[in-house]
């Protein structure tokens, strides 16, 4: 049993492994382009991101002499294997995650924050005031997405914890959509809890307007700056992997909707054309949250992220939940 | 050794070594819809640890030595360095000036250079110079 | 609020402002493309067309001119020697500023703004870049 | 205040002053006028309280220019006076001229906070100490640069030998 | 913590090379610091002791590659003052018209380089596509997209011609349309709101008192604009208004901004005054002497000093030239940029700003660090030996930074 | 077995002696001493073990001193309980267990730097494991008392070990003054209690109160227990003697000192679920909730301005404590309201096994900043930097610490904090939200510190910590890391039959009464 257990492990890591990569490097490619057709130009090709990794394996790995060599090391490996790891316990089209179970929704906001802390370790580790300036401006927009993500998934969990059973797990939730246990105060409470979401997106995969951490033009890539060649691909490639999960995330919270629900199919038919609708979700969530938002936007301030985050989008998460609580009491069906 | 992939992912580090700022301009008008740069998936970046080219525009100044040869020695190998524009060339109208230290070879001679005549040049001119740059790049591959 | 948004969205679905010199992407190996150019395999697109007054690479009709040192005297870049052997003068383009003032001063009209201006090169001496 | 009013008063207070013009425009021909005044060393700072004065607006300092004349030098104070309005503009320079045995003169910071990069050029530049400037280090010249070597000098003092640095570009790179 | 971050020191050219110090507490600047020797290439030198005349038009054009009609001009005006020589009628409204397109292109780099630093990409990559047209029109008229080659002494060296009349008309209608969008997508987006407005704010006194120059100024209400106060060239017949931001939001903050919006309200005044200038364009010469040996003579025994002075993009521009008979250079030249004086202001406005804010204050006075100002990591020198003395600071520091962040 | 009887007399019998002979080996070798002191403590530690499997195997064990029958509680010509009586269930075997343990590693860790007058030190040490384990296991009140006196006497003596440094004493006043007033305190409500119904039994009050109802006289008791041993437990708004007896405690101690203060959170639990839960309004476990969530907020941002890694920590300490408190009261207030399936034994096993976790958690990063205190002799964060260059497995053991303490998976602090989220949402879903934000500001805290202390530009050239420091910090973050991969085996085996034990009150009182 456990020789079978150790085999199954080591498959379906190296099978996420390989699938995380694949997908992730696809939809930066996908983000790219589309980015680049919003500002009227060709842009690069949709494998580019592949090159870029290729290209950066390649080339030399400097350690900066003030950095303490090991972490800044390590911090990139833990970054991608942590992002990959997410995509063990999101449920990815009709397929059940391969980790999942009991409590997975709270382990996947915890597992969420373990790239950022990477980052932070790794900047931290470079020794440079870029860095540093950077490491502690991801910290700071981190304790600021994770309050209204919190309430988010919490009010959630509270609506669906009506209907008992094990709430706790992603699996339960996309398969019992929200929206088919609420009145219309609760749907407009859930609208609200998605937008506030959807503004969680960039910030917890650091893009525009909340990539402060990052800012190009202020700290010259902050964190990254003295990171190159293979650590670079790594944290390269763990942005793209955790910009896949979190849209992923969104699509199982809010759209966990497969095609064979509405239309017969075949065993087979249905996995691959669920799987393609999955895809297809994570892609519309992409558009709007991630490739829309950041390039229709200017970056914030650190501080304004904050309050954002702290006060606006939390706010309004709140007041979703406060919603959704009403809902009980005042329940208009809307269906 | 240099995968074949390496030359359609340039990033380049931009270093203004006293230039007039023309050529700087014309490197980011390569930049913008009109000529999109990024098609060949080059991208201007803010570290010189990220990049593979080094774009330097102007003639050296006695002040920038360091820099320029800091930055250098930051770029992880392999690299390339491109000049773009004839004072960085040759010095172009601000030879003779006391206040420069010659052209970036003196300074790095075992640089690879790729040098882009003009004052300034036109983007496609620059785009061209990263069509030689992709040529020796094949070049070093095969080997 | 975010004006930019509907610009964004508008602009994806038009069609891209770029000109595609020389060709869309990188092309996977480009000494075979650029030789597949030469032999009329494949074609580049062109740059954006240069306009009539265009300042390029110098042309110089060496029978007219009569090597009377005007043209050094106004270079501001110095890119003009003269051979004392033939009378005659030497341009390095790699120094060249593409002002156009020797040309204005030749009193024999034997200098000219070219329209050639892809110079880029690896050797800032080659033929290319000198003018005699 | 025209240029007119201003020069008899820098008159009246003993300064050598006058005007030059320039016309300009081409239906509506104007007038550009440019008012020179001499000061003595001495009397930079009161000549300078004496514009601020005078002026309605508080003068723009526009820059100090220097001119190596062989035994002396000359600083120009380039101010403008009354912008603002349509043609109501002129330039005034005050000419202090600066034995070369005596290159000190008193800074113009405390008066005008501006023209502190002006000073500091010019103390680079021709070697010209500014008494009471707060900020005595190069402008533009790199820290290291010689001391003793002001290239905007005539004299001996001035960078003599041309940067033969771009003249071997053409041999290559020995 | 305290520490220093160095912007530049790529910068730019002219007269302002600079390396910018701040010194950062947190986010939070405590001290503005300039060094700014980077760029320092002795053009005034060179002018003075190596070129002619005429060589140092073409050196002048390179003070400042952006605008580079600005400086040249300067010197010419002066050159010409003390010569005396007398400018054509059509040279003076091609000038005009030289400037103005230089103002469009300029300005409209500006708002594409301020909206990178404010990390919205697609507004930089929407302007400079914008930008292109007229690029192409200085292209189509100068031969080169950016050095413009066109002033000379005593006028032009090209004239406008007819064919080109119309490609210009179509242009500044494009701008016209064009206009309208770009004021919505500049001055109504929220994010660029919270970015700029209160941001480095430059209040008149400190503008005055500064001296600055330009936009910065009108921005902070000094109606000063060397067009309307001094008019030089063909300007005279125009009667330029200063611009100053209450134009359009009705008061005057001298903020960010206020900055934008200036610098938008210039770019549809030099349409107009382009479209008047192509109208009232009178024809005839256009170089007062096209011999340029006889003229290099002659201002080689002409006697005098002048100033120059022009309105460029980035605010007024001042050549000082003396010329001494038998004296082969400028006897005498110096420049001052709009950015030399400019620069100062940085101080006040950045003062208790964030980092954040550096890149768009600094960026706002348009000073041409613009896309170069990415911040550079200057290591400090490798072997660095911490003394006791430094241990304490050290200490000092951390704990400033602990209290704070 | 005969002896198995006498396990609960062993376990305090045995430190208690170990303390009377220390002095007298010091005399002769040190190394003989710091041999004998360890046995002794691993001895205690095993029968625990043996202990909680007794408990385990045989339900509540009860031991009465002296008596014929040591497991009667109530003598033959008696109606209740009168002697000294140890009464052990599933909680207080899992508390002693936990507090052997800690005391253990705990020693280990001394004996790398405690070398000068150890006689004392170590005699000392042993009394508080002493005064801590008897608080835990015994069922009489009056016991109780003297126990909690041991353990705060020979806590104060420690804390003020390093007499050198003046703000030891300080430190060591504070607490002895905390402690008396406390011990008043609950000596008072035990008066109260002996004058009403003349026991001092534990589980006889119980079955007294429950028969008689509550009386005003039994309120003003429990108040005051409450606040003694809140007060004690470290929990807000009562904490402000505990950064500085955690700050200023020689190395270990502070993490043994966790387990004190522990113990005392054992009394409260006894005193809420055992004595008074039937008749208990539901305003105590709204009062427990509350000073649990203000714990949490104090704790955090205390934390957050802190320039001395000690006291840093013990902040993060006292939020630790909110965290326990806040699932203990949902649970109670479940139990209260009959909700024990849904949510209540759940938040009660958040709660217990999050008491084993935080003397993990804490009581590591207090041992790696007692280690880097020991090599660096220094303790304020603004003059420390750069230590990962040199003392690497230090750091990475702070990193372990860091994820456990901020409940990063995998680490034992995610599997206990993410039962507490996931039972107290039922009681207000703004109680989840409150504890996970908590956590994560906690973590960018630690994170911050990590930077401070560890990268950076290297100051100086340190060397590791001392090998037994290593081994015993390796020791609990093989445990830290052990339980977040494994928490069920832990739950199921350690902290659910405790869970039995308080939500089966009567269990105990039953046993013990000889129903
Ligand atoms: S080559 Fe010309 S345009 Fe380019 S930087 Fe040099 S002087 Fe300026
Ligand atoms: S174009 Fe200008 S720089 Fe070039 S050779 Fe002629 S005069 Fe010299
Ligand atoms: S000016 Fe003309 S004729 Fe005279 S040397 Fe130059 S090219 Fe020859
Ligand atoms: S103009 Fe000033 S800054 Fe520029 S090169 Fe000349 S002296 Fe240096
Ligand atoms: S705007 Fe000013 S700085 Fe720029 S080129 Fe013109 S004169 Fe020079
Ligand atoms: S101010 Fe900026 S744009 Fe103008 S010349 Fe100087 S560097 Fe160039
Ligand atoms: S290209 Fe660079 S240097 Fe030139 S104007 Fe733009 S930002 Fe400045
Ligand atoms: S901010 Fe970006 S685009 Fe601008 S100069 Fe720097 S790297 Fe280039």
């Amino acid at each position: 049993m456990l020789g079978e257990l150790l085999f199954k492990t080591v498959i379906a890591s190296i099978g996420i492994t390989i699938f995380a990569v694949i997908f992730g490097l696809l939809f930066k490619g996908i983000d790219r382009k589309l980015v680049a057709r919003m500002q009227m130009r060709v842009g690069p090709p949709i494998r580019q991101p592949f090159l870029d990794v290729i290209k950066l394996m390649s080339k030399e790995t400097i350690v900066p002499e003030n950095a303490v060599g090991w972490m800044y090391n390590l911090a990139p490996i833990i970054c991608l294997a942590s992002s990959i790891i997410l995509l063990l316990y999101i449920p990815i089209g009709n397929f059940e995650p391969l980790l999942g179970g009991h409590g997975d929704i709270i382990l996947v906001i915890y597992i969420f924050l373990i790239p950022a802390l990477a980052m932070v370790a790794g900047g931290f580790a470079s020794g440079s005031p870029f860095a540093t300036v950077g490491a502690q401006r991801e910290m700071i927009t981190m304790m600021s997405y994770e309050f209204p993500l919190a309430v988010v998934i919490i009010a959630i969990v509270w609506k669906l914890s009506n209907i008992g059973g094990d709430i706790f797990s992603l699996q339960f939730i996309s398969s019992h959509p929200i929206w088919e246990e609420v009145g219309l105060l609760g749907l407009i409470g859930g609208i609200i809890l998605l937008l506030a979401l959807v503004i969680v997106t960039p910030g917890e995969v650091a893009k525009i307007p909340f990539d402060v951490a990052e800012a190009e033009t202020e700290i010259a890539h902050g964190l990254l700056v003295e990171y190159s060649g293979r650590n670079l691909a790594l944290f390269y490639i763990a942005d793209a992997v955790k910009m896949f999960a979190m849209a992923s995330l969104v699509v199982a919270l809010f759209f966990p909707y497969n095609l064979s629900d509405f239309i017969k199919l075949d065993e087979i038919v249905a996995y691959i054309a669920d799987f393609l609708f999955f895809l297809f979700k994570v892609f519309l969530v992409m558009l709007f949250s991630i490739s829309l938002v950041r390039a229709g936007m200017a970056r914030l301030r650190i501080t304004q992220v904050v309050s954002v985050y702290w006060i606006t989008i939390t706010l309004i998460a709140l007041f979703g939940l406060v919603l959704l609580m009403w809902d009980n009491q005042y329940s208009i069906k809307w269906w | 050794m240099i995968p074949k992939a390496f030359k359609r992912a340039l990033w380049v580090f931009h270093v203004n070594s006293g230039s007039c700022n023309g050529c700087d301009i014309e490197i980011i008008a390569a930049l913008t819809p009109r000529y999109d740069v990024e098609r060949f998936g080059i991208r201007l970046v803010g570290s010189p640890r990220h990049a593979d080219v080094i774009a330097f525009t102007g003639p050296i100044t006695n002040d920038m030595v360091d820099k320029v040869k800091r930055i250098y020695e930051q770029t992880p190998d392999p690299k390339v360095v491109l000049v773009v524009g004839s004072c960085g060339i040759s010095g172009g109208v601000f030879h003779e000036s006391y206040h420069l230290a010659g052209p970036i070879e003196r300074i790095i001679p075992e640089a690879k250079c790729f040098y882009v005549p003009g004052c300034p040049p036109r983007p496609e001119a620059i785009i061209q110079g990263v069509i030689k740059a992709w040529e020796y790049l094949e070049e070093v591959e095969k080997k | 609020m975010l004006p930019m948004l509907s610009q964004l969205l508008k602009q994806m679905v038009r069609k891209p402002f770029t000109n595609l010199f020389p060709a869309k992407y990188a092309p996977k190996n480009v000494r075979k493309y650029l030789k597949d150019v030469q032999e009329g395999k494949a074609k580049i697109n062109p740059p954006v067309e240069p306009p009539e007054w265009f300042r390029g690479k110098i042309l110089y009709e060496k029978e007219k001119c009569i090597g009377c040192r005007s043209c050094i005297r106004v270079c501001p870049a110095k890119a003009i020697e003269f051979i004392e052997e033939e009378k005659k003068i030497r341009i390095y383009i790699g120094r060249c500023i593409f002002c156009s003032q020797c040309n204005d001063v030749c009193p024999v009209n034997c200098l000219h703004m070219g329209k050639e201006f892809l110079l880029a090169t690896d050797n800032k001496l080659e033929e290319n870049l000198i003018v005699e | 205040m025209n240029a007119e009013e201003a020069m008899q008063k820098f008159q009246q207070k003993g300064y050598e002053a006058w005007i030059s013009e320039r016309t300009a425009g081409v239906k509506n021909k104007v007038k550009k006028i440019s008012l020179w005044v001499k000061v003595d060393k001495e009397k930079i700072r009161d000549a300078v309280e004496y514009l601020m004065e005078i002026a309605e607006e508080y003068p723009h300092f526009s820059i100090i220019s220097a001119s190596d004349e062989g035994n002396e030098i000359i600083l120009n104070y380039h101010f403008t006076l009354g912008y603002g309005k349509f043609l109501e503009e002129f330039i005034v320079t005050l000419k202090v001229s600066l034995p070369k045995d005596d290159l000190r003169i008193k800074s113009i910071t405390n008066l005008v906070p501006a023209a502190i990069f002006s000073e500091r050029e010019i103390r680079e530049m021709v070697g010209v100490e500014f008494e009471e400037l707060p900020d005595k280090r190069h402008l533009f010249l790199t820290k290291d640069f010689p001391e003793g070597v002001y290239p905007w000098r005539r004299d001996e003092m001035g960078v003599k030998e041309t940067n033969k640095l771009y003249e071997t570009w053409k041999e290559g790179l020995e | 913590m305290k520490y220093e971050v160095p912007i530049g020191p790529i910068h730019p050219a002219l007269k302002e090379p600079i390396l910018l110090k701040f010194t950062l507490e947190g986010e939070r600047i405590v001290d503005v610091d300039v060094i700014a020797s980077q760029n320092h290439r002795g053009i005034e030198w060179i002018g003075m002791n190596r070129n002619n005349p005429v060589q140092s038009i073409y050196l002048a054009e390179r003070v400042c590659g952006i605008c580079n009609f600005c400086h040249p001009s300067c010197l010419v005006m002066a050159v010409e003052e003390i010569v005396g020589i007398e400018v054509p009628e059509r040279a003076q409204y091609i000038r005009v018209i030289q400037g103005e397109l230089e103002r469009i292109h300029s300005h409209l780099l500006w708002a594409g380089v301020a909206a990178h630093e404010l990390g919205f990409d697609s507004l930089l990559h929407y302007v400079w596509a914008v930008r292109e047209k007229v690029m192409d029109i200085l292209e189509l008229i100068n031969g080169n997209r950016v050095t413009k080659a066109i002033i000379m002494y005593g006028g032009v060296r090209r004239d406008i011609k007819e064919e080109h009349v119309p490609k210009i008309k179509q242009m500044l209608n494009y701008y016209k349309e064009a206009f309208g969008k770009l004021a919505k997508l500049f001055l109504e987006d929220k994010t660029i709101k919270m970015r700029t407005r209160e941001i480095g704010i430059l209040k008149k006194e400190d503008a005055l008192k500064l001296a600055t120059v330009g936009p910065t100024t009108r921005a902070s209400g000094v109606k000063k604009d060397v067009r309307q106060d001094m008019p030089y060239f063909a300007y005279p017949d125009f009667e330029v208004k200063a611009i100053t931001p209450d134009l359009l939001t009705g008061e005057v903050i001298g903020d960010t901004y206020d900055r934008i919006v200036v610098r938008l309200l210039e770019v549809k005044q030099s349409i107009e005054i382009i479209e008047r200038a192509l109208d009232e364009m009178p024809p005839g010469e256009i170089l007062a002497e096209p011999k340029i040996i006889k003229l290099l003579n002659q201002i080689k025994k002409a006697e005098g000093e002048a100033v120059g002075r022009y309105e460029a993009p980035r605010g007024e521009d001042i050549h000082y030239v003396k010329l001494k008979p038998g004296f082969e250079y400028l006897y005498a030249w110096k420049v001052r940029a709009p950015t030399y004086i400019n620069i100062l202001s940085w101080r006040p406005m950045l003062l208790d700003m964030q980092i954040a804010d550096i890149p768009i204050v600094a960026a706002s006075i348009d000073p041409c660090i613009s896309c170069t100002n990415r911040v550079i990591i200057v290591k400090d020198n490798k072997e660095k030996v911490l003394t006791a003395d430094d241990l304490h600071k050290l200490s000092v520091r951390k704990t400033r930074r602990l209290l704070r962040c | 077995m005969n002896w198995m009887q006498h396990l609960p007399a062993f376990i305090i019998a045995i430190p208690l002696f170990a303390a009377f002979l220390t002095p007298l080996i010091d005399r002769i070798n040190k190394k003989a001493r710091n041999a004998f002191v360890l046995i002794a403590m691993a001895i205690t530690f095993i029968l625990t073990i043996i202990l909680f499997k007794e408990v385990l195997e045989k339900d509540i064990i009860t031991y009465v001193m002296g008596a014929a029958d040591p497991t009667q509680a109530i003598p033959k010509q008696a109606a209740v309980p009168i002697r000294i009586v140890l009464e052990i269930d599933g909680i207080n075997a899992f508390m002693a267990l936990i507090s052997a343990l800690i005391s253990l590693i705990g020693l280990i860790f001394s004996f790398a730097h405690i070398e000068e007058r150890g006689g004392r030190f170590y005699t000392l040490f042993l009394l508080m494991v002493v005064g801590m384990l008897g608080m835990e296991l015994t069922g009489d009140l009056f016991n109780l008392f003297v126990f909690l006196e041991i353990a705060s006497i020979a806590s104060a003596a420690l804390i003020a070990y390093e007499f050198r440094r003046g703000s030891t004493t300080e430190a060591a006043l504070k607490y002895i003054i905390i402690s008396s007033l406390s011990a008043l305190f609950v000596l008072f409500a035990i008066g109260l209690l002996y004058g009403e119904y003349d026991l001092l039994n534990m589980a006889a009050i119980a079955d007294a109160i429950r028969t008689t109802g509550l009386s005003n006289i039994d309120k003003i008791a429990l108040i005051l227990f409450f606040s003694a041993f809140a007060l004690k437990a470290g929990s807000a708004p009562m904490h402000m003697w505990l950064p500085d007896a955690y700050g200023e405690a020689p190395g270990a101690i502070s993490m043994v000192l966790i387990g004190v203060t522990q113990a005392s959170l054992y009394a409260l639990l006894r005193i809420c679920f055992t004595i008074y839960v039937d008749s208990m309004h539901v305003i105590f476990p709204a009062i427990i909730i509350i000073l649990g969530l203000i714990s949490i907020f104090i704790g955090v941002t205390m934390a957050l301005i802190q320039e001395d890694v000690k006291r840093l920590i013990a902040y993060a300490a006292v939020a630790e404590v909110g965290y326990i408190l806040l699932a203990i009261g949902v649970g109670l207030y479940g139990i209260l309201n009959n909700e024990v399936e849904t949510y209540a034994r759940k938040a009660l096993q958040g709660g217990l096994f999050h008491i084993f976790n935080d003397i993990l958690d804490i009581g590591l990063l207090f041992l790696v900043a007692s280690g880097i205190i020991y090599i660096t002799r220094e303790r304020n964060l603004n003059k420390l930097g750069g230590l990962a260059h040199s003392m690497k497995y230090t750091s990475i053991l702070f990193l372990v610490g860091l994820a456990a303490v901020a409940g990063l998976p995998p680490m034992n602090g995610f599997a206990s904090k993410i039962i507490i989220y996931e039972s107290v949402y039922k009681v207000s879903p703004i109680l989840s939200i409150v504890a996970i934000l908590g956590s994560v500001v906690m973590l960018a805290i630690f994170v911050k510190i990590f930077h401070s202390v560890f990268t950076g530009p290297k100051i100086t050239e340190y060397r590791e910590v001392p090998k037994l420091m290593l081994a015993s910090m390796l020791i609990l973050a093989g445990l830290i890391i052990f339980f977040g991969l494994f928490p069920d085996v832990i739950i199921n085996n350690v902290v659910n039959p405790a869970v039995n034990a308080l939500i089966e009150n009567t269990d105990y009182i039953s046993k013990v009464m000889g129903w």
